[in-house]
């Protein structure tokens, strides 16, 4: 097997069904806490299916999506601790 | 010709400026306009009579066919010299009038106004130069009528007015526009050739509807009449113009200036006969239960356009030739009768024909000319009135089959009703002892009191010498009528027969009724007990329950839901694509050629659907934004996929930023609305999925098209070579097609200022705009 | 996967309708973004899709030398994007404006009569 | 022929509004360059009319990239009148605003708002591509949401966000129909779609793109059952506002209907029938509304409504005669609908509203003022020999040929009630004596200095006059309306323009 | 050699990944969530990474970038670990039953986010049983 | 130092610019063949804590993945056997550290070992807390992170 | 949001984002990035700080407002799209020195376009955002 074959036959189903999981723990909340952090684990697992996918087709320039994903997902989390807290104080 | 017209509109704008300066005497100068006119129409006669018809023409809108065509033949010149003739006069007794009105000059800016496009409408030779001062007149009324307008009822009355006349008048335009259309011109003249095409074609009888529906309104028929009882609010001199010789005529102008055109059919006759009948008849009753003097006025002038309707209908020479004397005759008299009303009001502040009484010992002259007048629209012998009310007896009698008698019969029980009426309005309130209220009254400055005297006399003069009006005037008016030259000299004698003696029947039943029947208040209440069964009141209420629907309408439809809108706007789009879809040919169901799925695409496809489903049934805001969170990040998951890198990283920086949009705003909302009951979601569901599988049915059948790549291609080939740069969607941006990204960083920069602005901008009480 | 994108594309395009019809403007807002998704898909899978071959020449050529994906669709929803997010941007503010006003976000609290009418 | 200045109308604009930008908190300086700038466009304009009129269909490839590779730009003379038309509307709004628009909304950036969206309406009439008419499109409408918005009245907020979300779907509907077309062609220029959608042999696929078209453009002009934006927001943001958005904005809806429907989608019997049954539809839903409506703005806004109807009567008859009229009312009705709203704004200046029942005496008071309104008002109505009224004619005159007898009585309809609304608004507002004891009503006009008292009244005497020119000089209008009607039936000196190559028609 | 290099890489990212993935499904409270699927992802993350800056190897910055990408993924996640994770206890996120020690309890001012000064925490005391909230 | 550091990078940099081969392994290589020739260099000079620091920075990496890979294990076992073996608990611990760079290297590297995740620094700055997931003694964890991650850190960086 | 850890991670992070923004911006032309994503990562690393610090800070760390870039943004990008006019070229059309600059590669009106679009994104994106958070103070 091809290491191309490989990633698309293996690893990318693995990194499919993470990414699965954790929608399902975004699906079922209970907390938007508990979402927020899987939106952001969704997020890191998407990073590393855009890398693989790179080895895969051998684009290098998925990885720069990959780069630009992992700097910012951070925001969204921010954003809503800020909101959350500031809510929770009210 | 074209002078004579503009002159008119002229001088209606020099008075905006100047109108101020007319004051006192010098209004009399304001006169001087129609006089002039009048003298140059005079000039024509000769010419005219000889059956040369004048012509001017210059072209304005040639693409179009509207020109200023003019053509003066005997039907227009008969109605120039009324209207400028009569105009003089109204022109110098409104000078005394309204001596010391503040908005005298605006008075006779709206007059000048009114009588240049009475001017145009007569001298038309084209039908919708016809039309432009055919409206300009209805306006200009529009202003005279209100020109008190201070008080409401002239103002509801002037709107009345208007909105008949006008609405008969855009349908009278739709019918000008078809003759116009089918007939190939706009010309008059021109479509005379074309007259057995029009009447021989199969929309002949809608340019007939549409046609009488502007004459009728404009004329008064029934049962469009209502609106010109209301209209004597306006200033006495103002319903003499418009009443007796100008506005109300246009209709029956029109009527017989189309005759040779439209004339002469079952389908011209018939209506005009029958709703002319009614008018005359219904108002002539009518006028004999009045008691306010222009109100018996009003009736009768309605009574009488009833007749010359009824004359046209019937459409023999001999009526039209009525037509033409009873034009005259009606227009002098009831302008003399208006006058003398104006001058009673003036000077006795009341119309009541029951309190009139004995006002010869005061106003002598307008006793004279009441009475001519009364006399003249009674039609005894050696008054103009006698002549035509000989002709129209002629008339009716010479009708074919069993026509005669009725018609007869109506036109006999009509004249007698009119002559009381006229008698009421001419003769009562000279008779009588005076009451002492009355006795100081003097009579009023000349200007005031010649007018309605010389109109009188000219009646009588007419009627005594009938030679002065008939070959020069009125021969060629009926001449125009029939489009053939006529020569039928009035005479005053016709010998004993059967007209004579409904003549004279007419005669002595009128002065019996005038006897033995005093007009008292009482007829008045009684009369306005029917009044909810009168045309007026019928119209009124349609009108009311109109515009009751309109406002059901309007708030049923525009009901202030947002949502209904939007529903609306999206039930709209399914119903046309879907009834687009499955006519017309097969639906597609399948793709010709798919690319494989992979798990992976799948599973991200599988999400978006499960965060779509979070969206839409999630009680809670930031859930659900949350899950458009990871609906955007699925998206750009599958650009990764599908080679669209930058579109990836714009989709996920811009759908980041957008939740954290959301967020920071979200801040101090309340829970969140679930106000929709389950029965709404469902039909809302139900809209969407329709919505939603018509969209993918649509993307179905496009990809079953093939596509032309050309224009990628050539970005392919190009982008470095003529571009210098490698990315080609970069360079699509900033090259290619950058000029759409030029503007799309305008909008993107529109919004943040509006943002800024909308935040930031308090407007204090006094920032008006 | 064609048929994968028409069923996400209609998925798309219904769910923004049904929340584009509810009575919390933050719904109606979630609506419109979920349209434009939706459009900007549309126009993707229409403009013909390309696994795995970006539009990026590559580094030592000077035109492709393998089949890429239209760069066409990719540039037009790229401005799109943009632009909804322009528009997205101002509707959310106004939102907040609305919030201010009426004290929700429910709509049906934005129909002052006509009678206050100045 | 290849002219670089096809662009210039809306780069006058874009620089304009940059340059305006940075005037910021400037008010004076803004008002001067408001009004220079659109001096500058009028001339611009003018140049642009005159040339194209004298010389031919002009074009632009932006970038110098050959049509259909790169963005066109195109000034034949229908685009060239609406800029036109749009740049007098612009002139006298920009003057008018100097004195129109309250300091704290010109601190906020209302002017740069106003340039920007003569901009887009600029570029929207000169584009020759598909998708940059959409960037225009949103343009227009960021820009309108702002205006709408700016001042952030509880009325305003109502209005804009209504009007909001039905113009964000109108877009949508708008940016759908592109993906389709793309998917079907490949292309995004218009006369290489024209050629390339004409050659489609799958017609149902065809229709059901224009239907997406139709409902785009179709919120836009606001035709019935789309148009419920319009009346939910018209009456909320300051007059001069309301002026160009009565004017223009949903003309360009109506420009749009029409450059798509001649170029792309010619109608076939099943959209010809479908634009009539809306527009008459159209003029019955603004003419019901305009008779019940009290106040000056709500109700003029019904009327936008219902001559909206008008027009999209015309395209769907689709004669020449038809196309004539529907024409000669649109340029008609930028202008009048203009002017209208700036009366509106001036009799609310005067008496500090626009509800019809506080209102009155303007006529004992203001009488030469009263009478410029009134040829407005008349000129609206179409009284002949006024400007509204010579469109009609054509109108008839195609709905009877073709024999659409509906459409025509609904003109019929809607033509009387615009005289009867206009009317019985003159006699309320005009003629009426001002009612006592209304509350919060005074005259804002009479205390100003002489200057500013022109700065609102000279607008509408400039725009007076052009319609008096509309209406008088009509053999002008005509024209040009059947030289645009003429490039309508026959597109291939466009096509043949754009593309640089040989068509046969 | 590579391929294999990069396949063992990629093998222990993705089962890593996979593991976060579990975690955050099967973690019976919010912070247990928090704390697996952190540090799992970031370390899973950081193995797909490298498996990319070892396949691209001839292109310089690819593997700048990976490494850059796993910097990254260091810097931010515990940071925003720690900011979700205050915040949640700040909004009164309830903790799992079997919750031996929670030392914070108290911490938080009505209006502030930041616990009080150590001394005072000293004083207060820790809490062996969790908060019922 | 830092000195000492920036030689050792442009030592680097000669060595890639000599070979011409720009790759990280080249780099790398570089790099090290540079130290050492420094360390030879330096031998009984008086500053050698450069040459110290570097071998502790590569201890501290190399504990740090040590204990990651072990934690992640534990963890990893907890998540996929079906019973839970966690007991968890909010643990405050005094720390040495004192910079704002120091406490956040510290508390980056606490969060990034599975089973431990920072929640909040007090106020003053001399308090972590410290979510734990197996708890089993308050003082012998606390020992733990100092005598492991906060002293090995500590001695890298000050 | 007071927090010393984010604070500390945001300055570290500030420049490190921004100057991954300036080389998104650089090499749009070659590779996927340019104006916009650039704008948006570098107004992003603007937010960060905000939130950490406080608007104010931020606004006094960019030293000019936001609102105040739009025009200049907009300036900078229309004037390269208007410059090749006064030379009786197309709008838009593309210029270019004829030799590469070191690092950056080949100089041309796109790329001042393309910075007059990233600098309008930042301008737009922190208007926006430290609009709503100073309201929402
Ligand atoms: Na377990
Ligand atoms: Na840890």
């Amino acid at each position: 097997m091809t290491l191309s074959g490989y990633i698309d036959y293996v690893i990318l189903p693995i990194l499919g069904l993470s990414l699965l999981l954790t929608f399902v723990r975004l699906f079922k909340g209970p907390n938007i806490v508990d979402r927020v952090i899987a939106l952001d684990l969704l997020i890191t697992v998407g990073v590393s299916v855009i890398t693989v996918y790179s080895i895969s087709t051998q684009e290098s320039t998925f990885i720069d999506v990959g780069m630009i994903l992992a700097l910012i997902a951070f925001l969204g989390t921010i954003a809503f601790s800020y909101y959350l807290e500031k809510r929770g104080r009210k | 010709m074209l002078i004579a017209v503009l002159s008119g509109l002229l001088f209606s704008l020099l008075y905006i400026p100047f109108g101020k300066y007319l004051k006192g005497r010098l209004a009399v100068v304001a006169a001087l306009l129609p006089i002039g006119l009048f003298a140059y129409f005079c000039s024509f006669i000769p010419a005219v009579s000889a059956g040369n018809a004048q012509v001017f023409q210059y072209p304005w809108i040639p693409s179009m066919g509207v020109n200023l065509d003019f053509r003066l033949d005997g039907l227009s010149l008969l109605f120039s010299l009324l209207i400028t003739g009569i105009g003089s006069l109204i022109f110098l007794y409104a000078s005394a009038y309204l001596k010391g009105h503040p908005y005298l000059g605006r008075f006779y800016a709206y007059l000048c106004l009114f009588m240049a496009a009475m001017l145009g409408v007569v001298l038309s030779d084209n039908v919708l130069l016809l039309f432009v001062f055919w409206e300009l007149t209805s306006i200009s009324s529009f202003f005279l009528i209100g020109f008190n307008n201070d008080d409401a009822a002239s103002r509801k009355n002037s709107l009345m007015a208007l909105a008949v006349t006008g609405g008969g008048g855009f349908l009278l335009m739709g019918g000008l526009v078809l003759m116009g259309h089918l007939s190939g011109t706009y010309s008059i003249r021109e479509m005379f050739a074309s007259n057995e095409f029009l009447k021989a074609h199969a929309l002949y009888p809608l340019i007939l509807a549409l046609v009488f529906m502007g004459a009728f309104t404009k004329s008064a028929q029934f049962p469009f009449h209502f609106w010109l009882p209301g209209a004597m609010k306006a200033p006495t001199p103002v319903s003499a113009y418009l009443h007796s010789a100008t506005m109300v005529k246009a209709g029956i102008y029109l009527l017989a200036r189309l005759y040779p055109v439209l004339g002469g059919t079952d389908w011209w006759t018939y209506p005009l006969i029958v709703v002319g009948g009614i008018t005359m008849l219904y108002s002539a009753f009518h006028s004999i239960f009045r008691t306010d003097l222009k109100g018996i006025l009003a009736y009768s002038t309605i009574s009488a356009l009833g007749i010359l309707v009824f004359l046209i209908g019937i459409g023999t020479t001999q009526a039209l030739l009525a037509a033409a004397v009873f034009i005259l005759v009606h227009a002098l008299y009831k302008a003399s009768l208006f006058l003398t009303t104006g001058v009673i009001d003036h000077e006795t502040g009341t119309r009541d024909v029951t309190k009139l009484s004995g006002l010869r010992l005061v106003l002598m002259p307008l006793a004279v000319a009441g009475l001519l007048a009364g006399l003249s629209s009674a039609g005894l012998p050696y008054t103009f009135g006698f002549i035509g009310k000989d002709l129209i007896y002629e008339a009716t009698l010479n009708t074919g089959g069993a026509m005669p008698v009725i018609l007869t019969s109506l036109a006999v029980i009509t004249n007698i009703l009119l002559l009381y009426a006229g008698l009421l309005a001419g003769l009562k309130p000279f008779t009588g002892s005076l009451p002492s209220s009355f006795a100081d009254i003097h009579l009023p400055h000349w200007l005031m009191w010649t007018p309605p005297v010389l109109l009188a006399l000219l009646g009588i003069a007419f009627g005594a010498f009938p030679a002065l009006a008939d070959t020069a005037l009125l021969n060629p008016a009926a001449a125009a009528m029939i489009n053939e030259s006529i020569d039928s000299p009035l005479k005053i004698w016709h010998g004993f027969n059967l007209v004579l003696l409904l003549s004279g029947t007419t005669l002595v039943l009128g002065a019996v009724l005038y006897l033995m029947r005093k007009p008292s208040a009482a007829s008045v209440t009684w009369m306005a007990r029917f009044d909810h069964i009168s045309p007026k009141h019928i119209m009124g209420r349609t009108v009311q329950y109109a515009a009751k629907s309109a406002a059901v309408y309007t708030k049923t439809l525009h009901n202030g839901y947002l949502r209904v809108y939007l529903l609306c706007i999206i039930l709209f789009a399914i119903g046309l694509l879907a009834f687009r879809l499955f006519t017309g040919g097969p639906v597609q169901w399948t793709i010709n050629e798919l690319g494989p799925v992979t798990s992976y695409e799948l599973i991200v496809a599988g999400i978006l659907i499960g965060a779509m489903y979070l969206t839409v049934t999630t009680p809670s805001r930031l859930a659900a934004i949350a899950a458009i969170g990871v609906i955007g990040y699925c998206i750009c998951l599958l650009f990764v996929f599908y080679s669209a890198p930058d579109l990836a990283m714009t989709q996920f920086t811009i759908d980041t930023l957008t939740v954290v949009l959301f967020v920071l705003v979200l801040f101090k909302l309340p829970p969140f609305l679930n106000f929709a009951n389950r029965s709404v979601r469902i039909r809302d569901g139900v809209v969407a999925t329709c919505f939603g599988a018509i969209i993918s049915l649509i993307a179905i059948q496009v990809l079953n098209e093939p596509t032309d790549k050309t224009v990628s291609q050539y970005y392919g080939d190009n982008a470095y070579l003529l571009a210098k740069g490698k990315n080609v969607v970069n360079v699509i941006l900033v090259d290619f097609r950058g000029m759409d990204t030029m503007f799309e960083i305008v909008v993107l920069s529109i919004a943040a200022i509006g943002v800024y602005s909308l935040l930031k901008l308090r407007l204090r009480a006094s920032d008006k705009d | 996967m064609e048929l994968v994108f028409v069923i996400l594309i209609g998925v798309l395009y219904a769910g923004g309708i049904f929340m584009l019809l509810r009575r919390s403007m933050v719904r109606l807002l979630i609506g419109i973004a979920l349209l434009g998704n939706g459009a900007n898909l549309l126009i993707f899978l229409l403009g013909g899709i390309t696994k795995g071959k970006p539009p990026v020449i590559g580094d030592a050529a000077r035109v492709f030398t393998d089949i890429y994906a239209d760069p066409i669709p990719q540039a037009l929803i790229l401005t799109a994007i943009v632009i909804s997010f322009g528009l997205q941007a101002f509707a959310i503010v106004l939102l907040k404006r609305v919030y201010v006003l009426v004290n929700s976000d429910d709509l049906d609290d934005l129909n002052t009569p006509e009678e206050e009418d100045i | 022929m290849t002219s670089n200045a096809v662009v210039l109308p809306f780069i006058v604009h874009l620089f304009t509004a940059i340059l305006l930008l940075f005037f910021w908190r400037k008010t004076v300086a803004q008002r001067i360059i408001s009004v220079m700038g659109s001096t500058l466009a009028l001339t611009v304009a003018i140049g642009l009319f005159s040339s194209v009129w004298n010389d031919g269909i002009l074009t632009m490839q932006a970038a110098g990239w050959a049509a259909p590779f790169g963005i066109s730009f195109v000034a034949d003379v229908f685009s060239s009148s609406m800029v036109l038309l749009t740049s007098f509307s612009g002139l006298a709004v920009a003057v008018y605003s100097a004195t129109g628009i309250s300091r704290g909304r010109m601190l906020f950036g209302y002017f740069p708002m106003f340039h920007f969206l003569l901009m887009g309406l600029n570029g929207a009439y000169l584009t020759g591509d598909i998708f940059n008419l959409y960037v225009w499109f949103e343009v227009i409408i960021i820009a309108s949401f702002v205006l709408m918005s700016l001042g952030g009245r509880k009325a305003q907020i109502e209005g804009s966000v209504k009007y909001m979300a039905m113009n964000i779907l109108a877009s949508t509907f708008f940016l759908t129909g592109i993906g389709i077309l793309y998917g079907i062609t490949g292309s995004l220029n218009i006369a290489d779609l024209s050629l390339k959608v004409g050659a489609m042999e799958n017609r149902k696929l065809v229709d059901m793109t224009a239907i997406f078209f139709i409902v785009g453009f179709g919120i836009k002009s606001a035709v019935f059952p789309l148009y419920f934006w319009l009346p939910s927001s018209y009456h909320t943001p300051p007059s001069a506002v309301a002026a160009i958005f009565g004017g223009l904005l949903t003309k360009v809806g109506i420009y749009a209907l029409f450059r798509i429907f001649t170029l792309i989608f010619v109608p076939d019997d099943f959209l010809s029938n479908l634009l009539i049954v809306l527009a008459v539809l159209t003029v019955l839903t603004g003419t019901f509304g305009a008779v019940i409506k009290n106040n000056i703005r709500r109700l003029l806004s019904y009327l936008i409504v219902c001559h909206i109807g008008f027009m999209v009567g015309g395209l769907g008859m689709y004669s020449e005669v038809a196309l004539a009229g529907a024409l000669f009312y649109l340029f008609h009705d930028m202008m009048v609908k203009t002017n209208i709203f700036l009366i509106a704004g001036l009799i609310r200046k005067l008496r500090g509203t626009m509800n019809m029942d506080k209102i009155g005496g303007l006529y004992a008071e203001y009488p030469l003022l009263s009478l410029l309104m009134a040829v407005v008002l008349f000129s609206l109505v179409g009284i002949p020999p006024l400007s509204g009224f010579w469109p009609k004619i054509y109108l008839f005159e195609a709905g009877f040929m073709d024999h659409h007898y509906a459409l025509v009585a609904a003109i019929i309809i809607g033509s009387f009630a615009t005289l009867y609304v206009i009317a019985k608004m003159w006699a309320k507002v005009f003629w009426k004596s001002q009612p006592e004891g209304i509350a919060g009503v005074e005259d804002g006009f009479r205390p100003m200095s002489n200057f500013r008292r022109s700065l609102l009244v000279g607008p509408i005497v400039f725009l007076a006059a052009i319609t008096l020119f509309i209406g008088l000089g009509a053999e002008h209008i005509v024209t040009v309306v059947n030289h645009i009607v003429r490039e309508m039936k026959d597109t291939s000196p466009y096509i043949q323009a754009v593309l640089e190559m040989h068509v046969s028609p | 050699m590579t391929d294999i290099i990069i396949g063992i890489l990629c093998t222990l990212g993705a089962l890593t990944i996979l593991i976060a993935a579990v975690g955050i499904l099967r973690m019976p409270d919010f912070y247990l969530r928090l704390s697996v699927t952190v540090k799992a992802a970031t370390l899973g993350g950081g193995l797909l990474l490298s498996a990319a800056a070892v396949y691209f190897t001839d292109e310089v910055s690819v593997t700048t970038k990976a490494l850059a990408i796993i910097f990254f993924l260091i810097l931010t996640g515990p940071v925003a670990a720690h900011l979700i994770g205050r915040t949640a206890y700040v909004i009164g996120t309830e903790q799992w039953k079997g919750t031996i020690r929670d030392d914070l309890t108290g911490m938080y001012h009505k209006d502030s986010t930041e616990p009080g000064s150590g001394e005072n925490a000293e004083e207060n005391g820790g809490h062996e049983v969790p908060p019922a909230s | 130092m830092a000195k000492q550091f920036l030689m050792n990078l442009l030592l680097a940099f000669i060595w890639v610019a000599l070979t011409g081969a720009l790759y990280y392994s080249n780099f790398l290589f570089g790099f090290g063949v540079g130290f050492f020739l420094m360390w030879v260099m330096n031998r009984g000079g008086t500053d050698d804590r450069y040459f110290t620091r570097v071998p502790k920075v590569i201890g501290f990496f190399l504990y740090f993945v040590y204990e990651m890979v072990k934690a992640n294990i534990q963890v990893a076992y907890d998540v996929i056997t079906p019973k839970y073996f966690m007991k968890p608990g909010i643990v405050k611990y005094p720390m040495n550290a004192k910079t704002d760079f120091e406490i956040n290297m510290l508390s980056t590297v606490i969060s990034l070992t599975p089973g431990t995740l920072i929640i909040d620094v007090s106020e003053d700055r001399k308090v972590l807390y410290i979510h734990v997931m197996y708890l089993r003694d308050k003082e012998q964890f606390i020992r733990q992170i100092k005598d492991g991650f906060e002293r090995r850190l500590l001695e890298v960086i000050r | 949001m007071k927090s010393t850890i984010l604070k500390t991670a945001s300055s570290y992070l500030l420049p490190i984002l921004l100057l991954f923004s300036i080389f998104i911006l650089l090499r749009g032309h070659y590779l996927p990035g340019g104006g916009f994503v650039g704008g948006l990562i570098a107004s992003i690393a603007f937010v960060l700080h905000s939130f950490t610090h406080d608007t104010e800070a931020t606004l006094q760390l960019l030293r000019i407002h936001p609102r105040a870039l739009i025009p200049v943004g907009l300036g900078v990008s229309a004037l390269s799209m208007f410059v090749p006019f006064l030379g009786g070229l197309p709008v838009m059309t593309g210029l270019w020195f004829d030799e590469p600059v070191p690092v950056i590669g080949l100089i041309g009106s796109a790329l001042v376009f393309d910075l007059g679009v990233y600098l309008v994104v930042i301008g737009v994106v922190l208007t926006v955002l430290f609009t709503i958070s100073q309201y929402s103070e």
